[in-house]
């Protein structure tokens, strides 16, 4: 994984939803220091530095396969750079 | 011989291609140099802007979408949604609204945003016809199609309050006539008809990065806190698009700095253009948040701050940096308006919703109280005054309209109505001299957007000017309100309005032992 | 405050858009007529085009074939985008199902030897052809006067992504997954003899200035290749022990059967327009004449690989 | 810096005063009135005299304001400039040109 390059904040808005219940709680799970902020309709997750999505943590979570490509079905919006997005993980953090 | 008769495989298993391998073949390698023609002639409109790509393949798509996953993912959110309006269409669930005056934001929406994208869904496929690189074509024609969807499943959402609301009716013909909407007319015709890398720096980039996030994100929160679940699926639903449609921007901003130094003052440029022209129109959410939602969600302020000082200039501006890109040019200007903003924009409203296709009406005490609190330093001072003026004269059964037309901006096509920097009692007027000419401008930011540029400009249909050379169906203000297709009862005050009468009439209060 | 709800059923104020009611009644509408008519811009537009000179951003005169009103033509099957993706998931994840069939029991390695050069050489570089057949469908979605028009270009210019991406699936497999046959053909498409005069047609097609003939352009290509590669090779398939041949030219031939229906209907109405159908006969025949011989002449050495590969 | 384009990019502009025959654009700006939210713009012939101007367009626009007492007009600014507001002459003798910006105060 490469070094962190800044500690300014990220975020990533997702919509309060049945089906989102186990990614918000499983983004939680993989990443201690977030800051939650729930709006009608909407949650607010911000992190400084980066937010880490894993396929496994939600899947877990889920109790049936994810695919990381669902995490389009979730979002709302984001702020931060997709840094990575493969096959098991997201990543979103800035680029400088 | 028949397919079971052969004899079984030999050959070894499948390998399986990287993603990111696999990806680029489903995609750029698409693509192949041309021979039989000139590639200028294949690409005619890449040139001219002054930028320069040395190579198209720099370009990453972090999202990796191929057609079949984009397919599936998209059906999916539609099937969602459309589950959404029928049931509460069935339910007629427009009847659990806050109030029907929360509708107003809604006939404002339809009217002004709607078209815009459908006017993004046309011409990303311009990008997706003429950008060079295969990469940012897909990536564009996906938008370009994404915005259809956009478009469309705004109408089919508000289709179900059409029947039974005035304003909503005539959306199309009224974004091509009627004043206010040519605010965000302006804008898009403004980027589109730019070269293809202005488009994507001014609509990707300054307005899908920069600014989407400030107007739709508590905007939809503000519509599913007044009841309305079928405007917050879609918005939610269009913003995981616009998730994509974000990365577009961003990628196309380093991308473009990445391929060549001489492309940086250019891309400066464009983003002080087009961070204050649309924040400018951006003004007219606003006036929406904070004035039009019975229940407010969050102060214009306040999203402001979180979604544009914090993430924008807390985040994304130190990113940039590294390029040599500074925060917009007026950005300071922008910051020290937003406790006056929405209070100016609303004034406007209020004044000539005599003219539109939705109603307002003088805040009421509760809200009063609401706007007080979230703008502390301003509003008592500063527009309480004004609003009980207001009220003391409908306490006499009258209503203030500005019986008149206003000045409009040249650039924003806001009445010019903003105030200066330093003085909320003090409109701020700005002109230029072109050609022997006068062109008035709203600030300082509209004025050196003008004089960047005032061959564009001085083409604007400026309504008013439109108005004064008899081409919006008459001289008076029923001609006017008739080309515009604004029906009776669709403007003026709520209060006393159709759509408020049928309201109460709906919602009669609940008599005691009934 | 609690309320009572006075009524059950609430009648309308009005059952559809105002535009739609001037057109039509006032009578319900269909979601794809609400979503499609009077959706363009038509007038006041604020400044000229950088890119063009003497047009407007929406403008007729980007195509010599005209409508006197654009919403005379209306897509056949009703796609606004909601049923348009929805269709296509079906097809795709159809096209997926059967490739991962055809992959799980090897049928692509065991294609005759004929059957798989035909893939190869020919099948499998006509992912470029699709991918140019975008680029000209595209611009239809930019200019074409008239949403009910440009949206069924829109469609069409995302298919041809798609076919483009389904052949090159197809190429991965026949490579068993590799990128190799995806490369020699796009060497193929590049330089071998056969493809050339195709590919100097698309090249020619995509700089075309008028949408409209691009699009008939490439329709003239399709009308002939089509039906030469998917539907009469089907059958010879299937007796020539290539099923896996035959169950990929199936999709195929579904799709060229769904552009069929809106692109037929489009000339249709171009010619029966009341005010331009005689002058857009003339042009249409004027394409016809032009773009039908060169299709002809560059779908010729493809014919002659089939008849060499697999009829012989 | 002239518009980048791909041919000679010029236009006339939309308002020019050609098109509004013997007349002209005129904007009004009741300064320090917070009830108007911006200036008025009339169309008004050139030949009007300025007092006819006032009392037949002005006016009837700051009567949107009921406290509005027309005795109460002072103080006319022709842009930054104040202007001596002779009634008898007509907007084009006073310099009032296509465009131009005017303000008031009341007293």
């Amino acid at each position: 994984m490469t070094e962190q390059t800044t500690l300014r904040p990220v975020g990533i808005d997702l919509q309060e939803s049945e089906e989102n219940r186990a990614l918000i709680d499983a983004i939680k799970a993989d990443n201690p220091e977030l800051t939650v902020r729930h709006m009608p309709g909407l949650v607010k997750l911000q992190a400084a530095g980066q937010i880490v999505i894993k396929r496994e943590t939600v899947e877990a979570r889920l109790g049936r396969p994810w695919e990381t490509g669902e995490f389009q079905l979730a979002i709302v919006s984001y702020a931060g750079n997709f840094s990575e997005w493969d096959d098991d993980q997201i990543i979103v953090r800035w680029k400088h | 011989m028949s397919l079971t008769e052969r004899p079984p495989a030999t050959s070894a298993p499948a390998k399986k291609l990287p993603v990111k391998q696999r990806y680029s073949l489903l995609t750029r390698d698409l693509d192949w140099e041309p021979s039989y023609v000139n590639r200028a002639d294949l690409y005619p409109y890449t040139s001219y802007e002054g930028i320069v790509v040395h190579d198209w393949d720099g370009w990453e798509d972090p999202f990796r979408l191929t057609v079949d996953a984009y397919h599936k993912y998209q059906s999916e959110k539609d099937k969602r949604l459309y589950a959404v309006l029928d049931s509460f269409a069935q339910s007629q669930g427009h009847l659990t609204l806050s109030d029907a005056s929360y509708l107003n934001s809604i006939k404002l929406f339809i009217q002004g945003v709607t078209p815009l994208e459908y006017a993004a869904h046309r011409h990303f496929a311009y990008l997706a016809r003429y950008l060079e690189g295969p990469a940012p074509r897909f990536a564009a024609l996906c938008q370009s199609i994404d915005e259809l969807r956009h478009a469309q499943t705004q109408i089919h959402t508000i289709s179900n309050y059409n029947k039974y609301y005035g304003g909503f009716h005539s959306w199309s013909k009224m974004h091509d006539r009627v004043w206010y909407l040519s605010v965000t007319k302006s804008l898009f015709d403004d980027a589109m008809s730019a070269g293809p890398f202005e488009f994507l720096v001014s609509i990707s980039f300054s307005f899908e990065y920069l600014l989407t996030n400030l107007l739709f994100v508590p905007f939809m929160s503000g519509a599913s806190f007044n009841g309305d679940m079928p405007t917050m699926s879609f918005g939610f639903s269009a913003q995981s698009d616009e998730s994509r449609h974000m990365t577009l921007g961003l990628e196309a901003i380093k991308f473009l700095l990445e391929q060549d130094e001489a492309n940086v003052p250019i891309i400066q440029g464009w983003i002080d253009k087009w961070f204050w022209r649309s924040y400018r129109m951006s003004a007219l959410v606003a006036g929406m948040m904070d004035y039009m939602l019975p229940k407010p969600v969050m102060s214009w302020k306040e999203a402001f701050e979180l979604y544009f000082e914090d993430q924008m200039l807390g985040g994304l501006f130190p990113d940039l940096a590294y390029y040599g890109i500074t925060p917009p040019r007026h950005v300071q200007d922008a910051i020290a308006e937003k406790d006056k903003l929405s209070h100016e924009v609303y004034k406007i409203l209020h004044n000539f919703s005599f003219a539109a296709a939705f109603t307002t009406s003088t805040p009421s005490d509760d809200h009063m109280a609401w706007l007080s609190a979230q703008y502390p330093d301003t509003f008592d001072r500063y527009y309480r005054p004004t609003w009980e003026k207001h009220r003391s004269v409908e306490a006499g059964g009258g209503r203030v309209f500005f019986q008149g037309l206003p000045q409009l901006c040249q650039v924003c096509q806001i009445p010019i109505a903003f105030t200066e920097r330093d003085d909320p009692t003090r409109i701020s007027f700005r002109h230029s001299e072109f050609r022997g000419e006068t062109f008035h401008t709203c600030s300082d930011g509209c004025q050196w957007i003008f004089d960047r540029e005032p061959e564009k400009y001085v083409q604007a249909w400026l309504p008013v000017h439109q108005i004064y050379q008899g081409n919006c169906g008459g001289p008076t203000v029923p001609d006017v309100l008739a080309w515009y297709g604004i029906q009776e009862g669709d403007n003026g005050e709520y209060a006393g309005s159709p759509d408020q009468q049928q309201w109460a009439e709906w919602h009669q209060p609940a008599k005691g032992g009934n | 405050m609690q309320y009572e709800l006075r009524y059950q059923v609430i009648e309308p104020r009005r059952h559809t858009y105002q535009n739609v009611i001037d057109r039509l009644g006032d009578q319900p509408a269909s979601r794809y007529l609400e979503g499609t008519l009077d959706v363009e811009p038509r007038e006041n537009f604020h400044y000229r085009p950088t890119w063009a000179k003497d047009r407007e951003l929406y403008d007729a005169r980007y195509s010599a074939l005209r409508l006197d009103d654009p919403y005379s033509f209306l897509d056949p099957r009703q796609f606004f985008y909601t049923p348009y993706v929805t269709s296509r998931a079906t097809m795709h994840d159809e096209f997926g199902k059967t490739l991962a069939y055809l992959e799980e029991r090897n049928l692509f390695g065991r294609l005759p030897d004929g059957w798989r050069a035909l893939a190869a050489t020919v099948v499998v570089p006509l992912r470029h052809f699709e991918s140019g057949a975008q680029l000209v469908s595209v611009a239809g979605a930019r200019f074409a006067h008239g949403t009910s028009i440009e949206q069924c270009c829109t469609f069409a210019a995302f298919d041809r992504i798609g076919n483009a991406q389904m052949l090159s699936r197809v190429g991965i497999a026949l490579g068993n997954g590799g990128g190799d046959v995806l490369a020699s053909a796009k060497l193929d498409w590049q330089h071998a003899d056969h493809l050339q005069p195709l590919r100097q047609l698309i090249e020619e097609v995509m700089v075309l200035d008028d949408w409209a003939e691009g699009l008939l352009a490439v329709d003239a290509v399709d009308r002939l290749l089509y039906p030469l590669l998917y539907a009469d090779l089907d059958e010879a398939a299937l007796l020539g022990g290539a099923g896996a041949y035959s169950l990929v030219a199936q999709h195929f031939t579904a799709w060229f059967k769904d552009q069929r229906r809106w692109l037929d209907a489009l000339v249709s109405a171009w010619r029966g327009d009341e005010r331009h159908g005689g002058a857009n006969a003339a042009v249409l025949d004027r394409i016809d004449t032009e773009w039908g011989p060169r299709a002809a002449t560059a779908v010729a050495p493809l014919l002659a690989v089939v008849q060499q590969e697999v009829q012989a | 810096m002239a518009v980048k384009a791909l041919y000679d990019y010029d236009f006339p502009s939309a308002d020019r005063i050609e098109n509004f025959g013997d007349d002209q654009l005129v904007y009004v700006h009741w300064a320090g009135n917070p009830l108007f939210c911006s200036a008025a713009a009339f169309r008004a012939p050139r030949a009007t005299p300025f007092g006819e101007f006032v009392a037949a367009m002005v006016q009837p626009w700051a009567a949107s304001d009921p406290e509005f007492d027309p005795a109460s007009i002072a103080g006319w600014q022709l842009f930054d400039e104040p202007l001596a507001a002779d009634p008898q002459r007509s907007l084009a003798e006073l310099g009032i040109g296509h465009k131009s910006l005017l303000t008031f105060r009341t007293a």
